[in-house]
């Protein structure tokens, strides 16, 4: 039997202004269960606990409902006094009488009489209350960070800082995603490569940091604070512990092929690193296209090598491993734009690039020696036009979000032309310049002041006269026409989400939205979670993010996994959901609704109604997992599946006590 | 506590809220110190996808003038997806119960953010002011 | 007919004697002429108490969760209502595919067993021929649409919400909670219905009009989007409350509102109030 | 195939050469050509710029008119024409009041059910190009042609359904298939100046300039057109273009169907290509022999 205490707080005047607190308290003996009521001025101070402390011990109470403010504000403190009064937590019951009564009415009468029906439904609730207990499961205290670009390596190395093992899994030969590829960076114009290979160095030479390059994650088991995830070691025929990096076998290879790290501007070999800072510093062969390994002829590069590494009988490799937390941080691709510009040359035009494309061309290190010439004939350009949002803000043929990088960028192109033929002439074709960030707007205000022209408007044509580019376009400040012939034009390519992301969402366990971006779990208040619990999201897999931000989005994420990994063990929220495996039938519907994959069927021992030995399938709830939504226990007709603490029982119980 | 005549009748209108959105949208009309008619009663659930149509159904049977439903919007939801199903549930569930006859005014869901307490305000004020006009509801009903 | 029964009594026969079921469910004659109740064999030498006639209204499905857990395999008549009944219990996790040889059954339809009629389940049959099926007595038929079956439901839709309670009051004032209806539901497979689960309280033992009319209510949304349109339910109601409409109103609005499905057609697409596409319609804006 | 054809005013003025090849190519090919009875004005650029209902209107009444004498498909060999009636048939398809509208104010039901074609994809895609080349007994081998589409053929492209707003190919690849060697230009799809000749002559003859001059950069002999307003633009104002700009453009246009009916045997009697302004007699002479002619 419960025996229910009540408590009935004034809020100073906040609730008995309008609320005779007496009366309701006086009613509050006739509902079932209610043992004790009593009305305070102030419930949630230090006296109003004591006194509900003393009220458990004297009246013996099992049950408690406090009608003050709202939940939201008190429910906790209220939690902890049932605790430090010697009851469980949860035989509590809040009754909103400020927020919900005695605010949003005047008539003290009618206020009075709603207010003795919530306390009537909170009371009806406390009666079906139960005790709960939170239950703990184990933390491997290592976490696992997919992708080894700016974000992966940020988010490896404040974790690894932190003192926590990481592994860090990156799918290319070398780590370092796209920032080493850029030039400079907006707006301070500090070298890229300068900022980020001592990071890749950093990360590389790490104590707690285990680098897998040229790695892929092949399986994800398991939940916060155990992930049990297979890994594929591609197959590097290199073998890089006898390999000393010393590039001989590069010099000697004689199969040249299009690099892909300069993106088709330069040429690489075929037993290569992808630049000259790659980390890890140490060659792999091009499976494609290796002579020895397609036609076995050639073999050059084992018989050069000093230290006998190339192993051409080299395989990939599968191995598992258990990680408390997982980050994602697999970053962006650009928008494929020759399937879809038609107007821009569908890419027949090879004096049409990309902003990336650029970089590496101004980039020193890069395959021009950091000089800006034409692809097409290796001219210096004295004309260059770029043009935004090729693919974003553009929902009638690509994406209709902005890529956020590109207002910035293509200011520094147009400054970096500028700097560097400084009787070029640049035009820039915009939509709105979104300057959003610290300095940024002064960087644009400053690139309009180099000599950039900025055109408001889209381009319409780009077409071939001679060795020059005619760019249609239209000024829609003017309301006209205009026409620039060009050397060369830059496209400001969409960023989108890095090939393979959606697969490998599926394969770690949530889904990416709708334009393949990974969700987060909350957009304001969760934006480095998704809704896999003890997922977390670094970078621009999230969505389209220029360095400043995506750093600052990978620190967060170290800093939820550092949270969880500073527990040995986590202590699960008791108000989740459990089915009761005497009534499930096993039909699986709730499996279907759960968004977070916490509920699976398995297989129960158990007699039939004959006495013989059978299995049979039954619903499990996974208390690690299960956020207490409640979406699952609507699809079990025969409630076999509940939530604690909100149970059908009870929820039934407070509809009920209205009308009683 | 004087008895309820038809004379004096003051319909009941139970409101579901989910914890994350519309109740505090719900709280948030207190704290702006705004003003609706005092016969609605809040029960508050996690998630709008709690809801089981059931619990309508039995509000009606027991006597409810009016249910409302309340959840976050579409996309909003701090478990993902719950309002999507929920959505589903009561589309057909408010059509099924227009079918045995209960007014289409009586059962209302609504998507209310925890920002939006001017809607909140007007959602249950126009719930109940369409109640009134309805009178008392007595289908369903148990018989006392 | 009696081509069928021919062939029904050879294959059972040969099924029974190969050992590869060691039972067969289908129909017998029962006392009344007009009455063919279920059959259960396992004897190959019984197969000559299978008939087929023009009164084997009852679905065969439902029987296989009698004993879910038997050992042996079972060869279980099947037409097309209870083709999509077996669809309905495999995807519901309730029998395996690989425990049951169907033999499927092109049906022309069943007679009333009081009007000699056309039976009212059977007029409004759509999938006449078996979707699922290991062996076919019959020729196949397609499928049909026949949107007049919900013409009921569209009429009793426009009436005003007054007349509309009248009716179901009245029908419900019949009830008497014998759960015939659930009983032989294929969409019913719960290990214990809700309406027997007295603790929870989600429905009075009492009997009046509110609660019966709640049962009816709660179990109609129950199988709203997992109904086969077999017409069991109102078939076996010994008050004829016309059970089927509450069905017909719910399958016509999920059609509406979520685009075609036909519950029990395959076992694979999932029932759609188990999913949500983020371009539902928007009506609680 | 038997088609609804709805020629509209310019073919039966200024573009009449183009009806009449037309004909003779459906002939040839056994298409039928069923004129829509008592057809209308289609309304243009005119009408909706003065009343948007009235624009819908119009060529409402020519396909509802088509439908009640059950015709599935509507061909259009005027790109202006062929603009409107897929407007009107895509709002009314959208909303079932303006549906009920428009039905009102023709006074005859339009269900927009047919299937509204250019002359252009009745030839280039439902026809078969393969069936056509079995046709061709007069090659125009060595013709270097630009193969011009204009822009309401092609745009929006979710109202006409074009191959490829940007790049179209279809007219192409049944010039290649007539023996001609279409070129790759950059004016396909640019507009002729139709609308703004007269009222801002400086802006529309620049247009047309354009166009030309690109064409004859990449050495066409001619341009192909599939839309009778294009045609008199690039035909008609070459005089103009060349005393405004200092040109010397002499460049043959010709409606696509004309060259297909000169592959076809026919002789430049046979329609009207004498109407043309810019003279295609010595060309021909070149291609075949003066057969042509």
């Amino acid at each position: 039997m419960r025996r229910i205490g009540v408590f009935i707080c004034h809020c100073g005047s906040n609730i008995a202004a309008t609320v005779d607190c007496a009366k309701v308290a006086e009613a509050a003996r006739g509902f079932p269960g209610v043992v004790y009521s009593a009305d305070y001025k102030y419930m949630c101070s230090e006296p109003g606990q004591e006194f509900i402390k003393a009220a458990i011990a004297q009246e013996d109470l099992n049950a408690i409902v406090v009608a003050s403010c709202t939940p939201r504000m008190h429910e906790l403190t209220f939690r902890k006094t049932l605790a430090n009064g010697g009851l469980n937590p949860y035989l509590f019951e809040m009754a909103n009488l400020r927020e919900q009564c005695s605010w949003v009415h005047t008539d003290k009468e009618k206020a009075t009489v709603k207010a003795i029906d919530l306390v009537k439904m909170a009371a009806a609730k406390a009666n079906k209350n139960e005790e709960l207990t939170s239950s703990t499961m184990p933390v491997h205290k290592k976490a696992l960070v997919i992708g080894a670009g700016i974000a992966g390596m940020q988010a490896a190395l404040d974790i690894a800082d932190a003192g926590h093992q990481v592994v860090l899994v990156e799918r290319e030969p070398t780590i370092g995603g796209k920032m080493p590829m850029l030039d400079k960076t907006f707006p301070t114009m500090d070298c890229s490569a300068c900022i980020s290979t001592p990071k890749m160095v950093e990360v590389a030479q790490h104590p707690n940091i285990e680098l897998l390059a040229y790695a892929e994650v092949t399986e994800v088991k398991g939940f916060i604070g155990s992930f049990t995830v297979q890994i594929r070691q591609k197959a590097k025929y290199v073998d890089h512990d006898k390999c000393t990096g010393c590039g001989l076998c590069e010099t000697k290879c004689p199969s040249k092929v299009p690099n892909e790290y300069d993106l088709g501007l330069g040429q690489r070999a075929c037993i290569y690193k992808p630049f000259a800072q790659a980390v890890p510093n140490k060659p792999v062969i091009d499976p494609l296209h290796c002579r020895k390994l397609v036609d076995n002829k050639c073999g050059l590069c084992a018989k050069v090598c000093p230290t006998g590494a190339v192993n051409y009988q080299d395989a990939e490799r599968l191995f598992t491993d258990t990680f408390g937390a997982i980050v994602m941080a697999t970053g962006y691709d650009l928008y494929p734009w020759e399937e879809i510009y038609g107007e821009y040359g569908y890419g027949r035009f090879p004096d049409v690039i990309t902003g990336l494309q650029f970089e590496r061309m101004v980039n020193a290190s890069g395959p021009t020696g950091g000089k800006l010439k034409r692809p097409s004939d290796g001219q210096e350009p004295k004309s260059v036009v770029f043009i935004k949002c090729v693919g974003s803000r553009e929902p009638a043929k690509a994406k209709g979000y902005c890529s956020r990088a590109c207002c910035m960028y293509t200011a520094k192109h147009a400054h970096q032309v500028l700097d560097k033929i400084p009787d070029a002439a640049v035009y820039v074709f915009y939509m709105d310049v979104r300057a959003a960030g610290k300095a940024y707007d002064e960087f644009y205000e400053a690139t309009l002041k180099d000599g950039a022209v900025y055109l408001r408007g889209r381009v319409s044509k780009i077409y071939q006269e001679g060795s020059k580019l005619i760019v249609k376009g239209e000024d829609s400040l003017l309301g006209r026409p205009v026409q620039v012939t060009a050397d060369l034009v830059v496209l400001a390519t969409a960023m989108i989400p890095s090939q393979g992301s959606r697969e490998l969402a599926q394969t770690v366990g949530f889904l990416p939205d709708l334009d393949g971006w990974y969700q987060e779990a909350h957009p304001k208040l969760r934006p480095v979670e998704t809704p896999t619990a003890g997922v977390f999201l670094a970078g621009a897999c999230q969505g389209p993010k220029d360095i400043p931000d995506t750093v600052a989005q990978a620190g967060a994420a170290a800093a939820k996994v550092c949270g969880l990994l500073s527990k040995s063990q986590l202590e699960t929220n008791p108000m989740t959901a459990r089915s009761n495996p005497a009534i499930c039938s096993g039909c699986g519907l709730c499996v279907a609704v759960c968004p977070y994959k916490a509920i699976q069927l398995i297989s129960l021992a158990d007699r039939d109604r004959y006495g013989k030995r059978i299995n049979r399938t039954v619903a499990d709830v996974n208390h690690g997992l299960c956020q207490g939504c409640g979406a699952c226990t609507v699809t079990c007709r025969s409630g076999a599946i509940d939530l604690q603490g909100f149970k059908n029982n009870q929820i039934l119980e407070e509809v009920d006590a209205l009308w009683r | 506590m004087a008895l309820m005549t038809e004379a004096n009748w003051e319909p009941k209108v139970l409101a579901f809220c989910c914890n994350w959105c519309s109740y505090s949208g719900a709280d948030l009309v207190g704290l702006n110190r705004m003003k609706y008619p005092e016969n609605v009663r809040i029960v508050r659930v996690p998630c709008s996808a709690r809801v089981n149509p059931q619990f309508i159904i039995r509000a009606f049977q027991r006597g409810a003038d009016g249910v409302l439903v309340a959840g976050c919007h579409p996309g909003d939801c701090h478990y993902s997806t719950g309002n999507y199903y929920t959505r589903r549930r009561f589309l057909v569930m408010k059509r099924l119960l227009e079918f045995i006859g209960i007014e289409s005014q009586r059962f209302q869901a609504r998507w209310i953010s925890g920002a939006e307490a001017v809607k909140f305000r007007d959602t249950v004020t126009k719930l109940c002011e369409d109640i009134k006009a309805l009178g008392p509801q007595r289908k369903l009903r148990d018989q006392k | 007919m009696n081509a069928i029964q021919i062939k029904m009594r050879e294959v059972a026969g040969q099924l029974l004697s190969l050992g590869e079921v060691d039972r067969v469910i289908g129909w017998e004659k029962g006392r009344f002429a007009h009455q063919s109740p279920p059959a259960f064999i396992t004897d190959e030498t019984k197969v000559e108490r299978l008939i087929w006639d023009e009164y084997c209204l009852t679905g065969t499905a439902k029987y296989l969760l009698d004993d879910p857990y038997r050992a042996g395999k079972t060869g279980l008549f099947a037409r097309g209502c209870d083709a999509r009944a077996i669809n309905r219990l495999i995807q519901d996790g309730q029998v395996k595919r690989e425990n049951i040889v169907i033999i499927g059954i092109c049906c022309t339809g069943m007679s009333d067993s009081v009007s000699r009629q056309m039976a009212a389940k059977c007029c409004d049959c759509t999938h006449p021929t078996p979707v699922v099926y290991d062996l076919m007595i019959g020729e196949p038929v397609k499928p049909v649409a026949k949107p007049e079956r919900f013409k009921a439901v569209a009429e009793l839709e426009q009436k005003a919400a007054q007349e509309k309670s009248e009716y179901w009051t009245r029908q419900f004032a019949k009830c008497i909670r014998c759960y015939a209806c659930r009983n032989i539901c294929p969409a019913c497979n719960c290990r214990e219905c809700f309406a027997d689960q007295y603790r929870v309280g989600w429905l009075g033992k009492q009997h009046h009009t509110a609660e019966n009319q709640v049962f009816g209510l709660t179990r109609a949304y129950h199988i709203a989007d997992r109904c086969i349109e077999c017409g069991e339910c109102a078939r076996v109601c010994p008050v004829g409350i016309p059970l089927m409409e509450l069905n017909r109103k719910l399958i016509k609005d999920i059609q509406q509102l979520f685009g075609d499905y036909h519950a029990g057609v395959d076992s694979e697409t999932a029932p759609p109030l188990g999913r949500y596409s983020l371009d539902d319609m928007e009506e609680f804006m | 195939m038997k088609y609804a054809y709805y020629p509209g005013c310019s073919l039966d003025a200024t573009g009449i050469e183009y009806d009449i090849a037309n004909k003779l190519v459906a002939r040839t090919l056994g298409i039928e050509l069923v004129e829509i009875p008592d057809w209308n004005c289609c309304g243009a650029t005119s009408a909706h710029t003065t009343n948007h209902l009235l624009a819908l209107a119009l060529p409402a009444r020519n396909l509802a008119i088509a439908e009640a004498h059950g015709f599935e498909q509507v061909a259009v060999p005027c790109a202006a024409c062929f603009a409107r009636c897929k407007k009107t048939a895509a709002a009314v398809q959208a909303s079932p009041d303006l549906q009920v509208q428009i039905s009102e104010v023709i006074g005859m039901t339009y269900a927009a059910k047919s299937e509204i074609l250019s002359y252009l994809d009745v030839i280039g895609k439902k026809t078969g190009l393969d069936h056509i080349k079995k046709h061709v007994v007069q090659p125009l081998t060595g013709l270097k042609i630009a193969a011009y589409y204009g822009c309401l053929l092609v745009r929006p492209v979710d109202i006409t359904q074009s191959d490829d707003p940007e790049n179209p190919m279809v007219m192409d690849r049944l010039l290649q298939v007539i023996g001609a060697e279409p070129i790759a230009w950059d004016y396909k799809t640019e507009c002729c100046g139709a609308s703004q000749v007269v009222p801002v002559p400086q802006l529309g003859k620049k247009l047309i300039h354009d166009i030309l001059k690109n064409a004859a950069s990449y050495g066409a002999d001619a341009i192909a057109t599939a839309c009778p307003l294009c045609m008199l633009n690039l035909d008609m104002r070459q005089k103009q273009i060349n005393a405004m700009f200092g040109t010397q453009f002499h460049i043959p246009v010709f409606h696509f169907t004309e060259l297909m009916a000169l592959s076809f045997g026919y002789s430049a009697q046979d329609f009207g290509l004498a109407k043309h302004f810019e003279s295609a007699e010595s060309l021909l002479e070149r291609m075949i022999g003066g057969k042509g002619a």
